[in-house]
């Protein structure tokens, strides 16, 4: 059954929601979590790049030769993610740094190669604008709530973006944070936790 | 840093998986059987270590000589995507009973970020070519012996009596971060 | 063929020896009273507070599992307070109450229930919730602190501290039988080392741990601490030294020896209890850790399915 | 019932039951009113079945419902009452035939056997003495691929509890010669071992085979063990199960005497043991109800308890007091309602008792993962499901009182029958 | 033939494409990124430490030539005088290089304020070197001869608790720093004369 646009977008928001139902590009959600703030900040950064060569790799889909497209994908995504990685210094210079290696490695994520070949190279631009689009918002919120989840137990707080933030320790003095949570091994077990929920939910 | 510290340091203390979260996809994805759990190491092996040297000359000799060093991603990606396609066509031809054992694993790993990541932690890091090499190859190591030890978890807990919604990605996730914790073991020792 | 008579229809073997789990489980409760009846003497009620409030709240995460999943009611195979037990021995017994709670529910829910419960679990509950909690709250866990408000007649220093920060000599100030004697800080059962020792060779004769990873968990820590201590002696203290302290003997009998993520092999469980030692001694000289006995058992558990790979040819298999 | 010894450091032993100086006879229980036997073969279609009700038999006349080599043999004459089919275990389906038996002063018996006794051969044999106590098997020489080398006569019981076959050992060793000896003749063979335990070696000697002893500890007389340690190392590679015909004491006790008197000797020796674990040997005919060996020792049975064909550890339970003795009856254990330990579907804790007992060196931990997963195949690729030679022995011991045996019978039966389903559609 | 050469055009056009545009991002951000680089990184640390200066530190910066890399001081201006520099020392912490600013006021030799600037520790233990001042705020005051270290090892800094490699670190940090201040005090004083008129 052919899908409307709208149908193309909120797909990514539930139905194909990365990284919950699409198990791929896994290691920006667990290696930046580490507060909501972050968790965005990769999503977006994610999403521009998504939307980007989603954009172009459909447009480009006539001229670019079956038998070298991955050749082409991966330089389309590559100089986006490079875009991506100079304005963020330029603009966003405190969230580059914590975001370090993995804004490069955003040119490696399976999703955006993944979307370029099972999507953006088959389907009309405006379709793909709005896959891009739906993945990559999917994307900043699982990211997002990963982050806060793991933010809220393991640090007493939420950083959303800059300044706005909330402080459980001021609502709960004594609470001591449980800082598992924002280490290495609470990423992994935060994030299975929460496949867990989604697939209870979901069922 | 001596050799010795270095590659202890990338096999357990900075294990390129457990500790920088890197190539978690392939990690996930090819633990559940030891057979292709050996496989897939034995690829990332080979071609993180040509992987590593190569996006190192092309570093040091190409994009800081002509002041290029922003394209440092795309170069690297280019390279490595290239050379998984030329060791890929390398081995149908040349050593066809390698090739049936890795062919499969190879294309994963072009979009593997254990290998991309390492390339960039080289320079990162500043290590010189021969550090490089060793880094590469070590790295390799630690990620085939996380997934080696992982498959062997992973296997055991594929009979267990696992409750439906926790069964195969999310139960991986958790064993996968109590290894990681496990490696924590290492923390400090060099 | 038409009588009502109801007969027991069901499948040979007609014996069964009569082991169980709960019987396991209940002298191995009773073999660690042995080291937890001194510990609750030494510090006194709260001590007894946290070893109740830790069975009673590992029980009660396996009864709110068991209703959650559906499953059948499994308190009763006592394993649920067997690593209630096994954690709060490891604890101060100053350790607040939300943090023992925390830590029975990483044990029970996290460290078995979620991987199908008892047998399922491929690392021990027990190390694992305390790994987890020592992460988060160090300082909670940090003997030396924790314990600051009692007096003793002895030096009230956590040894392995001494040793880490300072190197052998101040190791040297600890008098084996003292240590032996429970005379030392530290965990609520994991001091009192005549006590360890009286249940860990009673399990050891009843079979309920295979002797042969305790054992070689305690040669694996005695080769290894006189390796470093001939290579370094004013650095390194001595085998006695790490054999008597930190987590090693409740490690040695009842940690490692947990079944499910441990080996079963003769040659395996060699392998594995000697590699555990090793690492203890490992972390305990040059890693982060003061203690190195609950990351070296995480380490074992993991190498569990591979190295329990080596066994004997089945019959008929061999050449 | 045995239980766990209080120090379990070492592995549990179980001693096979030892025939006593003072054992007392086999107390004789006369034919009851009527007999059963059970037929492993189903009456798919009752128009061509063999038999009806309401057929006279006499004894010993071979009893069969088709014309497969399969047969049982009436030990009474007497008229056939009731023919019905039934399920039995891992779905076999069985026939049971009811016969009501002529009083003592008017049995006939069947001639047949007596007209080829004069010229024992393996053919008559087999045509003959299959359904005899202890239920001969004669196929195994008709087998061309794997011609048989030796002979091997089993002087032990190799379940627990039993004294059956030491009882023809100690008391009628002459007979087990005879029989022995008629065995070697019509099969060409001169290779006979008879298997002894240690304690009836002096006795065992003879009987003019080759006497080999096995220890008291249970699995030993086991004859997969047998093969594997007694003869293996008489003849280096002869590990597979080819080239060797077992046969029972008992069963050669009956062979010698049936060519000897060509009277098929019908009466079944049997170890009876009751609630409270009193041992008798009876000798009942074959196709008794249990039934009639409970009235004879004022044996009750109540709802829940549990009447044993076999030995404690691979017996079979029956389903009601009516089971009959069967040629390869050799104990009947009645077991009281409390002594029987009841199993569980809990998981397998992984204590390794079963790896420690293991008689075959399988990894019955593992192994049991896979077959409650069901996963059969996997289980006999990589966990040598197929060198489990089914001592019970597992379940015996498990903690965790899972049916471990069970499940490797079920997984067996099922990949051999897909692998018989695959070969006839081939 | 036809495809072969489309392929290769193709692949050319777009790599030179890409490259011309990344080539034009590049030039258009690559100030911008200078300086948010200084604002971000050094930025809150020299701000903390010379808070209250009457010129804009890292607008008043000079370099000087150690070997053979160069390093950046930035002046603080108080009552009227240029008398305070801030730069930046490395010690070796649990994840990696810490970096430390020190402030020092070349007419007394004291440390007016230290500060972390670059760390990868982890959070909620080492990472508490750069979020909570009880560390870096012992060093004020110091003199640049003194010798500085934790309690453990004998010195006067008490460690961040469950940190003491992190708070170790940024004492070899400050030691570092207040090394090469004495090495290059002759260029400083003669550098910060420029930037007072
Ligand atoms: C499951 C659970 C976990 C808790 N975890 C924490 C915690 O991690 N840190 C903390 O300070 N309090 C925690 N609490 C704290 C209590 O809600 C309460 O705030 C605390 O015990 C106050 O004690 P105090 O102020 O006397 O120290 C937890 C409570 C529960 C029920
Ligand atoms: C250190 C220690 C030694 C024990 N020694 C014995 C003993 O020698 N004999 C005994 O019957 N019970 C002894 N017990 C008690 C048993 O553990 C237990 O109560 C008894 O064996 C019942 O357990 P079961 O049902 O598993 O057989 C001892 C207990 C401990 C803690
Ligand atoms: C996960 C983990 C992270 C750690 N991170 C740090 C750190 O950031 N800084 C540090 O100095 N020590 C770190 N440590 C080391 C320990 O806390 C170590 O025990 C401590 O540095 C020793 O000093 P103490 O005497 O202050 O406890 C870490 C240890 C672990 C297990
Ligand atoms: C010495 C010893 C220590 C044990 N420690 C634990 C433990 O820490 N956690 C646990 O779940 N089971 C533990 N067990 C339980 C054991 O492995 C098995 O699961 C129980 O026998 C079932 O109750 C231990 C068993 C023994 C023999
Ligand atoms: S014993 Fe039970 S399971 Fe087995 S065949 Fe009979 S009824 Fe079926
Ligand atoms: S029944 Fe059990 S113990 Fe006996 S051989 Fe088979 S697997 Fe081994
Ligand atoms: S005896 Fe039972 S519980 Fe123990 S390992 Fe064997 S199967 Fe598992
Ligand atoms: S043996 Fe186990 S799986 Fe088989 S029928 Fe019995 S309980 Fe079910
Ligand atoms: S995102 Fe890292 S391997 Fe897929």
């Amino acid at each position: 059954m052919p899908k409307t646009i709208v149908q193309e977008f909120t797909k990514g928001l539930w139905e194909e929601l990365p990284p919950f139902r699409l198990v791929l590009g896994l290691c920006p959600v667990l290696g930046v979590t580490t507060s909501m703030e972050n968790g965005l900040g990769m999503g977006i950064a994610t999403t521009f790049v998504l939307f980007g060569s989603n954009f172009l790799v459909s447009m480009l889909r006539s001229i670019i030769p079956q038998k070298v497209r991955i050749a082409c994908f991966i330089i389309i995504i590559a100089a986006f993610v490079t875009i991506v990685e100079l304005l963020m210094q330029a603009y966003a210079y405190p969230l580059y740094l914590k975001l370090g290696v993995f804004i490069p490695l955003i040119v490696v994520n399976c999703i955006v190669l993944g979307r370029a070949e099972a999507f953006a190279y088959k389907n009309k631009v405006s379709y793909s604008i709005a896959d891009g689009l739906g993945i990559g918002i999917g994307f900043t919120l699982s990211l997002g709530a990963l982050g806060a989840v793991r933010e809220l137990i393991g640090n007493g707080s939420v950083t959303v973006w800059g300044d706005v933030s909330y402080n459980l320790l001021t609502a709960f003095p004594s609470y001591q944070p449980f800082s598992f949570m924002v280490q290495a091994p609470g990423a992994f077990i935060c994030l299975g936790l929460m496949l867990c929920v989604i697939n209870a939910v979901g069922d | 840093m001596g050799y010795f510290e270095l590659i202890i340091a990338c096999i357990f203390v900075n294990n390129i998986l457990l500790a920088q979260f890197l190539g978690n996809c392939p990690f996930l994805g090819t633990s559940k059987k030891m057979e292709t759990a050996v496989g897939m190491a034995m690829a990332v092996i080979f071609v993180l270590v040509m992987a590593g040297t190569i996006t190192w000359v092309i570093y040091t000799f190409v994009l800081v000589k002509f002041g290029l060093v922003y394209l440092r991603t795309i170069a690297f990606i280019v390279v490595i995507a290239s050379l998984v396609q030329f060791v890929e066509m390398f081995l149908k031809k040349s050593i066809p009973a390698l090739y049936a054992g890795l062919g499969i694993f190879l294309p994963l790993i072009t979009t593997n970020c254990a290998v991309m990541g390492v390339c960039v932690l080289n320079i990162d890091k500043e290590f010189t070519f021969l550090q490089a090499l060793v880094a590469s190859f070590f790295y390799a190591v630690g990620f085939g012996l996380a997934l080696i030890l992982f498959a062997g978890l992973r296997e055991r807990i594929l009979l267990a009596r696992v409750p439906k919604p926790l069964q195969d990605t999310s139960i991986a996730l958790i064993t996968a971060g109590m290894i990681s914790l496990a490696f924590f073991a290492f923390q400090g020792m060099v | 063929m038409h009588n009502t008579l109801k007969l027991t229809v069901s499948h040979a073997p007609f014996w069964h020896n009569g082991s169980s789990i709960s019987s396991k489980s209940r002298n191995i409760l009773l073999a660690s009273l042995l080291a937890v009846i001194p510990g609750c003497l030494q510090y006194g009620p709260a001590a007894v507070g946290v070893v109740t409030l830790a069975i009673a709240s590992a029980v009660i995460w396996e009864l709110l599992i068991n209703f959650i999943s559906r499953r059948p009611i499994s308190v009763g195979d006592g394993n649920a307070a067997l690593i209630g037990m096994m954690f709060a021995m490891m604890l101060p017994a100053t350790t607040p109450w939300w943090a023992v709670v925390t830590g029975t529910f990483f044990a029970v829910v996290i460290g078995k229930e979620i991987f199908g419960g008892i047998g399922a679990n491929p690392f021990n509950p027990a190390v694992l919730a305390m790994t987890i909690v020592m992460l988060s709250w160090g300082d909670l866990f940090d003997f030396n602190a924790a314990l600051l408000n009692y007096s003793f007649d002895f030096n009230a220093v956590y040894p392995l501290v001494l040793s880490k920060s300072f190197g052998a000599l101040p190791a040297e100030s600890f008098v084996l039988t003292d240590l032996l004697l429970g005379k030392q800080i530290g965990g609520i059962g994991a001091t009192f080392g005549i006590g360890l020792i009286a249940g860990g060779v009673y399990l050891m004769l009843r079979g309920y741990i295979r002797w042969e990873i305790s054992i070689s968990f305690l040669a694996g820590i005695f080769a290894s601490a006189l390796f470093f201590n001939i290579l370094n002696p004013e650095l390194y203290a001595g085998p006695g030294f790490h054999l008597l302290t930190g987590y090693t003997l409740i490690g040695a009998f009842f940690l490692a020896t947990e079944d499910s993520s441990s080996p079963v092999n003769f040659i395996p469980m060699l392998i594995y209890g000697l590699l555990g030692g090793a690492l203890t001694v490992m972390i305990r000289n040059i890693g982060t850790h003061i203690d190195g006995v609950l990351y070296a058992i995480l380490i074992i558990n993991l190498v569990n399915p591979i190295v329990d790979k080596i066994r004997p040819k089945a019959l008929g298999k061999g050449v | 019932m045995i239980k766990r010894s209080f120090f379990g450091l070492v592995k549990p032993k179980l001693q096979y039951e030892i025939i006593d100086e003072a054992q007392a006879e086999p107390v004789s229980i006369k034919a009851s009113k009527q007999i059963m036997l059970y037929i492993d073969q189903s009456l798919e279609n009752t128009g061509n079945a063999l038999l009806k009700t309401g057929d006279p038999v006499k004894a010993g006349q071979k009893i069969a419902m088709t014309d497969s080599v399969d047969y049982l043999l009436s030990s009474k004459s007497g008229q056939i009452s009731k023919i019905s089919t039934f399920v039995g275990i891992m779905g076999k389906k069985f026939t049971s035939v009811t016969i009501d038996v002529d009083s003592e002063s008017s049995q006939t018996v069947d001639e047949s056997f007596k007209n080829v006794c004069q010229t024992p051969s393996l053919e008559n044999a087999r045509d003959f003495l299959a359904g005899l106590p202890g239920q001969p098997d004669f196929n195994g020489f008709f087998d061309m691929d794997k011609p048989v080398k030796a002979i091997v006569v089993l002087g032990v019981d190799d379940d627990l509890l039993s004294t059956t076959n030491q009882y023809f050992v100690k008391n009628n060793i002459i007979a087990i010669k005879t029989g022995v000896d008629l065995l070697c003749k019509i099969t060409g063979i001169s290779n006979a071992i008879l298997i002894v335990p240690q304690h009836l070696e002096q006795v065992a000697g003879s009987s003019g085979a080759i006497v080999k002893t096995v220890d008291s500890e249970y699995p030993s007389a086991h004859p997969e063990l047998i093969m594997q340690h007694i003869l293996a190392s008489e003849d280096g590679k002869s590990k597979s199960k080819s080239g060797i015909a077992f046969f029972s004491a008992e069963a050669v006790c009956a062979i010698g005497a049936a060519y000897n008197t060509g009277k098929l000797p019908l009466e079944k020796i049997v170890t009876f043991v009751s609630k409270n674990g009193n041992k008798q040997l009876v000798s009942v005919p074959i196709g008794t109800p249990i039934q009639d060996i409970l009235n004879k020792f004022n044996e009750t049975l109540n709802d829940g308890d549990r009447v044993i064909l076999g030995g404690p550890m691979k017996g079979i339970s029956a389903f009601s007091a009516e089971y009959p003795v069967l040629p390869d009856t050799d104990a009947i254990i009645i077991q009281d309602k409390n002594q029987i330990t009841e199993r569980s579907d809990t998981a397998c804790i992984n204590c390794g008792e079963c790896v420690r007992v293991c008689p075959a060196n399988i990894q019955v931990n593992q192994l049991i993962r896979f077959l409650e997963a069901g996963q059969y195949e996997e289980a006999a690729d990589q966990n040598d499901l197929f060198s489990c030679i089914e001592c019970g022995f597992c379940s015996y011991v498990c903690e965790s009182r899972i049916p471990v045996f069970q499940h490797i019978k079920l997984a067996k039966h099922t990949l051999e029958s897909m692998k018989a389903a695959e070969e006839s559609n081939a | 033939m036809n495809d072969m050469i489309k392929m290769v055009v193709v692949l050319t056009v777009l790599s030179s494409v890409a490259g011309g545009v990344l080539a034009a991002v590049n030039k258009g951000t690559a100030s911008q990124i200078e300086a948010q680089q200084l604002t971000f990184v050094k930025g809150p640390a020299i701000k903390a430490i010379l808070a209250g200066s009457s010129i804009d530190p890292i607008v008043n910066r000079f370099k000087i030539a150690d070997g053979e890399t160069e390093q950046s001081f930035f002046v603080g201006k108080f009552d009227g005088k240029a008398n305070t520099v801030a730069f930046e020392g490395f010690g070796k912490g649990f994840g990696g290089d810490i970096g430390v600013m020190v402030g020092v006021n070349i007419e007394d030799d004291k440390l007016v304020g230290a500060a972390v600037t670059v760390h990868t520790e982890t959070p909620g233990l080492g990472a508490k070197a750069k979020d909570d001042p009880g560390l870096v705020s012992q060093f004020k005051g110091l003199s640049v001869t003194d010798p500085v270290g934790v309690t453990k090892d004998g010195g006067q800094i008490t460690a961040i608790s469950g940190a003491t490699i992190t708070s170790r670190a940024v004492c070899d940090a400050v030691v570092q720093a207040m090394n090469s201040y004495q090495k290059m005090k002759p260029q400083i004083q003669e550098e910060i004369q420029k930037v007072g008129k």
